[in-house]
Formats: C-alpha cells, structure tokens, sequence
C-alpha cells in the first residue's frame, strides 16, 4: 500500500483537520467528525447535512458552504458515520427550520441516519435516500440501488432551493425529484486499497475491468475484458437512458473514481457528448471531475440527470465549496 | 454466568479473527467488517473496564450503545441493537434475551433467513436456545446456518449489489454473529 | 496499461474534444490543438498564452478563461507543443496589446516557444520562463530547475493583472515576480504510463518513493524508503522554505500528481499546515487539488509563494475557468 | 549521392529503433523520444512522397521545417534546426553542410559536448567528416561518441535533471543521432 498517510487510523480525523486548515470558512469538530460552515447555522434556512463513509472526497466533507451542505458528517473509511455524529451535525446544521437529511442508500448509512432521526428530538427532520446506481437491480426485497453520482447533484440543487428560503417540504420535495430524476453507471478500472485492510479489495487482472463498479471497493456486477473509451462510453451510458426520460434535456455528468487521472476523464466525457448527440439528447449543462471518489480506484462513473426549468435555474445558483464553486 | 465475561470473549475472538472477517468483507463487500467490530469491541472493553453496572441488564444496554456509537456501518446499528434489545429482555432468561436481540437486528435490518446476513447464524442459535439445545449443539446451528450463507445470493447489506455473484462466499456478518455464539458457549455454558 | 482511452495517438485530441464539449465558453482548435476563450481575444487587454506538453491537466487548458489563460496549446503527452501551435495560440490570445508567453522550463518548452516568437512578427511578444523546482540544483552550466507548481498560480495571478488592464509590461513583472518568490517539491509513490509507452516509465518497488520527481515521470533525483505524510511533508516543505523570504506569509499550495486522490492532499496539506505553523509562517491563502498533475502518477508536489499585498490582491481576483473559479 | 535516400533510411532506422529510443529516454527521460521522432519522420516521408523539390537544399529545408513542425519537445527544434542549417551550407559539400547541422544543434540548444546530448555523437562525426575520414570510421566516431555518454551525468535537457542518477545510462538523442550518421554513411557511402 503506497498512501501519502501516516497511521491508517488516524486517516479520516487528519485529513478532516487539512480540510478545514485549508478552507477557514470551515469549522470542524474533529471529535464527532464533523464539518459545518464557520458562519453557521443560518437562521431560518432549512439547514442539509449529509454523510457517509470516507473515502468519496470532495464529498460530503468538501461540499459544505453557501449553496450547498450546511454540515457533513464523516465515518470511518467506507463505513457510514454513527448516530451521534449524524446529532451533532444536525444540532450544527438547525437553524430552526428543520434540517434535510441526505442518505446514500446503503444499509448502514440508512440504519444509523434513521437512529440519529429518532434521538433528534426537538429538530424537525426531514430524509431523502439517493439510490440512482443502475447497476443495481432495483427491487423491493434486496437492499435496492446504491446512491452515488446523484448525491452531488442533489446535494447542490436543493441546497440552492435551501438558500432561496425555501421550507423543509419543499426543499425535500426538490431534492427527491433529483433523485427520481438521475441515474448513475460506473467501472472500475483497478480495485482501491482501504488503509486499514492494506491492500487492493479486489484482484483485475490487467485485460479486464469491473463494470457496474460502487464507490466502496465492493466488485462490479460483472468483470468484462478491458474496453475502449467509446465503447465504455457506451456500457455507461445506455443502461442510464433506459432509464430516465430527459425531455428537457440533462445535465452530464463524468466523474473520476479517484486514481483516474482528469485527462481520461475529459476523453470520456467526449465520448459521452457524442453519444447523446446521436440519441438526440441535448446536453444542458455538465460536470467533469473526481468528485464522489472511491479512495484510489481507477475508473470513472456517468450519472444523466434529466433537468427541468426549475433544477436547472437551481443548479445554476451561487455555490461556494472547496468542491463546487461559481457564482461567488 | 456472566454476560460480561461473554462480552469480553466476544471481543478476543473478534479481535483475534478480525483480518478473517476483513477477508471476507473484501470479496464480496467493502473491506471493513474486521475492523468496524475490532474498533467497537475495544470500546466496548475500555467502557466496561472502566464502568460498573447495577446489574447485567444495565451491562448490555451499555455493550449496545457502545456499539452504536463506536462502529458505523451496517454492523454497528445491528450488534447494538442486538444488545440494547436484548439487555431490555434478560429477566427472562438468557435464550429469551438472545431471541429478543436477534429479532431486533430483524427488525433494524428489515432482513429475514435466506438473505445471506448474520441473521442465517443468529436465528438457528436462537432457536436452538429456545429448544433448550446444549451449547454444543447452539454453536453448531449457528456454524451451520454460517456456512449455509456460502451458495446463497446476498439479498440485504452490501453484497447484494453483487447479484449472483456474491454466491460461493461466506457472509462476513454471519461468521462474526457465530464469534458471537462461540463466546457465549465458551463463558455461558462453563457455568450452565 | 489500464486507461480511459481510445487509440494512445489519438489521447491528446480526443480530451480537447472532450473538455471543449463540457465547456462552451471554451472554443478548440483541433488541428492546432488550441484551447482558447471563445468570446476572445478581448481587444486591448495583453493575451497570456501558455502550452506544453499534454498529461498535466487541467493545466493548461483547463486554466482558459477569464481572470487566466487567453489560449493554451497542447503538445503530445509530455511533449512540448510546436512552434506553429504556440503560433496559432498566440494569434487567438493577441488583443492588440501584446501577448505574455507562460513557459516552464524544458529545454523542448523553451525552444519551441522561442522559435514560435521568433515567427511571430506582428504581436509583440514577452516571455516568463518558471523554474520552481528545489529538487533540480539551480546552475548556469545546465539545463536548469524545471517549471512546475508556480505556473498555475503564475497563470492565476498574472491573468488577474491582465485583466485588470495592466500593459505587457507590467503583466510581465508581475508574472516574473510569482515565479521569484515561489518555489516547489514533489514526490511519487508510483510511476505514470505514458499512453503511447504503454509501460510504467520506472519501476519503483513498494517501500520506496521518488523524492524530487517532476511531471512528466522522469525519476526524481533520490529514492527514499517510503515515508508517512508527516516525514514527506517535512521532505517537500523544508527544501522550498530554504529559498523563499515569506516576509508577508504564503500561499500553500498542495498539488496531486494525477493517481493520488483527495483525502490524502488534504491529509498531507494538514502535514504542510502544521509545519509552517511551527515556523511561525503564516498561510494566507491555500490550495489543494490536482492542478498540475503527471498523468496518473501517485505522488503530491508543495509549492509555496511567498505573498506580498499586491499578488495577494490579484490572487483573490475573480477567475472563471474549469479548473479554477472563484468570483464569477 | 542522394539526401533524399539518406533521410528516408534516416526515417526507416528511426521507426525500426523507436521502441529502443523510448526505453533509453524512460530511463533518464520522459519516454517519449522513439514516438517523437517516429512521428516527425513519418511525416517527413509522407511529404517527400507528395511533393518534388528543385534541388537537395530545398528538399533538406523541407525537411527541417516538418520536423520542427511535427516533434516537439526538444528533439524537433534540435533535428529541425539540423536539417534547416544543413540545407543552407549544402552548396559547400556534405561534411560542410553536415558541420553547418551540427552548429545549429550547439546554438539552439545552447549546448556543447560532454553534456550528454545528441551533440556527443554529432561532433565526433562532423569531425572525421571534415577530416576526410570514410565512412566507416564516421559512423564509429559517432558510435564510440555516444556510447561515451554513458558515464556522463547530464548536463542539458531533461537527464539533466537526474543529476548524478543520470551516469550510467546512455543518452537517447546521442542514439538517434548515431542513426542519422549510420544513415548517411549507407546511403550516402554507397556512391562516395
Ligand atoms: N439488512 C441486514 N440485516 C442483517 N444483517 C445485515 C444487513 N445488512 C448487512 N448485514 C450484515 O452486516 C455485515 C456487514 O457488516 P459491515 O461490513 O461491518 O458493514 P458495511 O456493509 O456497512 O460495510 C454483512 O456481512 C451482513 O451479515
Ligand atoms: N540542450 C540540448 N542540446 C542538445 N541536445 C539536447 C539538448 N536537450 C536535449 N537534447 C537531446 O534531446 C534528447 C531528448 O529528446 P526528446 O526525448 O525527444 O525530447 P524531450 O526531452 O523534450 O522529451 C536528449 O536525449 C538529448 O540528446
Ligand atoms: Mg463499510
Ligand atoms: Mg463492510
Ligand atoms: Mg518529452
Ligand atoms: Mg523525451
């Protein structure tokens, strides 16, 4: 394992504190693993917090800021944060008008966010579980999709609609409708390697990669010989369309796993522009980078969001990250 | 009997086996189930080194909030639940408490037998306890319904997302709820 | 060689293709491979230009836009541009108030750029070679200290002053005295693959690290048993802070190769914050992220720039480009 | 004697040996000096297919100016401006027009021997060239110039910044400038 880390569980409370030495509009509380904005929580705004295993930075920790999170709660590496934590960020995010609470949909994340909405007592909480990765199969008896790419997305869109004043319901209503509205496809190219356990998670020999890949290093749904760019493009893309109607247009969006490098990834958003040029789908607005990451996975995932005029106008309201940045 | 003593077992097998249940975690989940526990039972084990408790019911409520609030991940809210359910049932009797707690990881985990999770070990313990089996026979229904878990397709937790593939692997939760009943053999029953 | 890649040949036009998809703003000249600002060049502002060899994004083409870069041309991977591309790049940058060239300091870099003014007759032209780099002993006698992390914010600050209307001159001086007072260090955990090599450029086993190393996988000058970020920060910081004066405190920038994902930046940038702190340095403003990167090289660099009011002033300056924004 | 036949041998060894070329650039360079150069002469043979020349000096310019044109990096301006400087001495004889190279070579590239570059092979064989040598002792001052750059640290271009690690490799321009000699002296050897 070669990690520019000193001991592997120190990892998550060092880096939260480089996180908030480089970014002074931050605060931490390094005890609960928590990131919340220095000048929070606002008054009257619907407070979002989000969190979940480390390991998919920028997010949630580098999401944080105006137009965006409110507070983030970090886990151990791949493992989702536990309730106190979810409280304590909550309590940092409330500023009386309830507090959104965004849960990637895994079993753990779900359980200990559900334990923290039961201990918050006297905050009014509302939840929204992504669950846009295709390559799950969705069904009502397993643990369903996996929330990936989405999350981003969501996490900016209704923290605008959050910003704009709006209420708890209608900040939830906003946020589930992104999430009903955008599908998600990965593949890994080389496994990570989670510090604790010192080695790769998973073994890809050097002609094949994993396709329908998560973020934690658990395998794809199926291991198929290494591909094109375009033909990867296509693997990624096709199962997402056959899922969402973007009559309006959608909003592309090419993320790096964390170990592939921006320049794969712009080759493959081109390959993507091109795809959806030919089905006809204009491309509203778009996203290149490793934004929701997989420590230092190889790979990249496409997530399609379907906009509509109001996601839109959303999406393009002031943020102001260490992750997301524009309009201020 | 002392469910401290279980306690304390419970986390020397899963510290001892905690690279075991990495493994397993690696091949078909996310590497972490070794680590979440070992983390865990060790605060759990300072707590209870440094705390003394009216009784055993308070003890485990304790195990389970320690739990909670130390490992994260699905198996965090689940073992704490297990024990937080089943310190609220020890007047009842010790199979009692232990059918109370593996119906809360049930009810936690909106999970059932079947679906490749720790419950394939815990429930055929607990109804093996019920039955007033020996102990011997309580940790071999639990390492039965463990290595039942390998042929079967994960439905819950994140093995599920392997679809037919996470078949031919053995559940890292059912071989560390089986730790589980190991421990309870081992200090539970010397005195039984 | 596991990469998101079409044919190795065509990497370089194909990931223009791709960012001036996902970037309308942005226009690209394919043959010329040219990145430039489309509503460009602005009349009577000085152009700024800089280009080099591919594999370092987002530098160069992801730093067009307002507030920075006017155009930037792409050579091959890790292979400095022609002069007909510096040419064609200038010609796009030139506003009628002259055109600043961005080169760092490769001997190929530095030829081509000077055969490219040497052509271009009718823009008046200024040049500002970087060579920021500790690890390469500075000497007349040799090819002297390669340019690396002081270029972004070089790009950054003297784009600012540009824009700010300041003539050739000035926007020359000002470029000149970032790359005085900044200096930098790497490190690689892995080698990169050049996509047309196909290979690893070095091989380097698991308890060892390339301390010195540059940005195109040549070997760093030693190799030292693989460290904790806490030793690797000390390595990189201490070479750097031998040979600046930060009289008015610094901008600490920690930079990603390529492979190395976020959480370990952050991580290491906690490292590097917590050293100038012991030196009593103040760290004014920061940057972390992967913004001058070596394909997919595991490994960081450290560049530090000692601040004065006036680089600090046009460092905070708006800036609207893919790989940095802020302002705008 | 044919320049054109030279460059295209030059051009047939440089795409045979780029495989090699790029090793010996992985190991003190950045890997890229056999596809620099492969790139630019296959460009220099697509346009001497496609285009007549009215005399060898407009040929060698022609040359030149695709080889700055189409490399990059150091090599092109290097070989670029070789072959430009070479065209424009032709009048005065080959090993003069060779020498006029070489010169350019030293002035854009601001170098000179002993630095570990192409110029460790080129001077040598400019020199036995104006010494009236055959062809056979050019081609080995060239040889034992290059191999000479193996102890060498580099002083010039991307080695350079090796610094001591840089001994004990050999210099990969000073191979493909072997092969540029090598080139002539079979082609140009063939009727001198
Ligand atoms: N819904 C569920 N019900 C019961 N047990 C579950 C459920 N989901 C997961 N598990 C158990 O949890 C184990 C994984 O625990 P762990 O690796 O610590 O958490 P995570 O999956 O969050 O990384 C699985 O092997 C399985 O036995
Ligand atoms: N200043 C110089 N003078 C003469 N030759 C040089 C100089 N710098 C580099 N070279 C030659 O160029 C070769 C490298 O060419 P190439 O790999 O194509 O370019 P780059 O170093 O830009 O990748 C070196 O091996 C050396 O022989
Ligand atoms: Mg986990
Ligand atoms: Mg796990
Ligand atoms: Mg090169
Ligand atoms: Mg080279």
């Amino acid at each position: 394992m070669k990690k520019l880390i000193n001991a592997p569980a120190d990892v998550v409370v060092e880096a939260l504190a480089g996180l908030a030495a480089a970014h002074p509009r931050l605060a931490v509380d390094l005890q609960n693993r928590v990131v919340y904005r220095a000048d929070g929580p606002v008054p009257g705004k619907v407070g979002l917090i989000s969190g979940g295993g480390s390991g998919h930075e920028p997010m949630h920790g580098g999401f944080v800021g105006p137009g965006m999170l409110d507070a983030a709660c970090a886990g151990e590496v791949f493992t989702s944060p536990v309730p106190e934590q979810i409280l304590a960020a909550t309590k940092l995010a409330d500023g009386g008008a309830g507090v959104l609470h965004i849960v990637k949909n895994y079993t753990g994340d779900v359980m200990n966010f559900e334990m923290a909405a039961e201990l918050a007592e006297d905050v009014q909480i509302a939840t929204v579980v992504t669950n846009d990765d295709v390559a799950v199969e969705d069904s009502l008896y397993t643990a369903g999709r996996r929330g990936v790419g989405v999350t981003v997305l969501l996490e900016k869109i209704a923290g605008a609609a959050a910003a704009e004043g709006r209420d708890l319901a209608e900040v939830t209503a906003i946020a589930q409708r992104v999430n009903d509205r955008g599908r998600s496809m990965g593949l890994a190219l080389t496994s990570c390697t989670v510090p604790a356990a010192g080695k790769p998670t998973f073994d890809l020999p050097d002609d094949q990669m994993e396709l329908g890949v998560g973020i934690h290093g658990e395998p794809g749904r199926r291991r198929v010989p290494l591909a094109s760019a375009h033909e990867a493009a296509a693997m990624l893309v096709e199962p997402v369309l056959a899922e969402i109607r973007p009559d309006q247009g959608v909003l592309a969006f090419v993320n790096g796993l964390g170990g592939t490098p921006l320049i794969e990834q712009y080759l493959l958003y081109g390959e993507v522009a091109a795809l959806l040029d030919k089905q006809g789908i204009p491309v509203v607005r778009s996203l290149v980078g490793s934004y929701i990451t997989s420590l230092d996975m190889a790979g990249a995932s496409v997530t399609l969001l379907a906009l509509d005029d109001e996601l839109l106008r959303l999406w393009d309201a002031p943020v102001d990250t260490p992750g997301l940045r524009w309009g201020a | 009997m002392s469910v401290e003593a279980w306690v304390r077992e419970f986390a020397r097998l899963v510290t001892a086996e905690a690279p075991r249940l990495t493994e397993l975690d690696s091949a078909i989940g996310d590497a972490d189930h070794g680590a979440n526990l070992s983390r865990g039972l060790n605060a759990v084990v300072s707590a209870l080194d440094t705390s003394s408790f009216p009784d055993d019911g308070a003890l485990l409520k304790k195990v389970g909030m320690v739990l909670v609030s130390t490992v994260g991940g699905a198996s965090g809210p689940l073992y704490g639940t297990f024990f937080l359910r089943a310190a609220g049932a020890l007047g009842d009797g010790f199979p009692a408490a232990f059918r109370a707690g593996v119906d809360g990881v049930a009810a936690r985990g909106k999970s059932t037998t079947g679906e490749k999770t720790m419950l394939d070990a815990l429930v055929p313990a607990a109804e093996a306890l019920a039955a007033g089996k020996d102990w011997a026979a309580v940790v071999d229904a639990a390492e039965t319904g463990r290595d039942a878990t390998i042929p079967l397709v994960a439905r819950k937790g994140r093995a599920s997302y392997l679809g037919e593939r996470s078949a031919g692997h053995l559940d890292p939760g059912a071989a560390s709820a089986t730790l589980l009943v190991t421990a309870a053999a081992t200090t539970l029953g010397a005195d039984g």
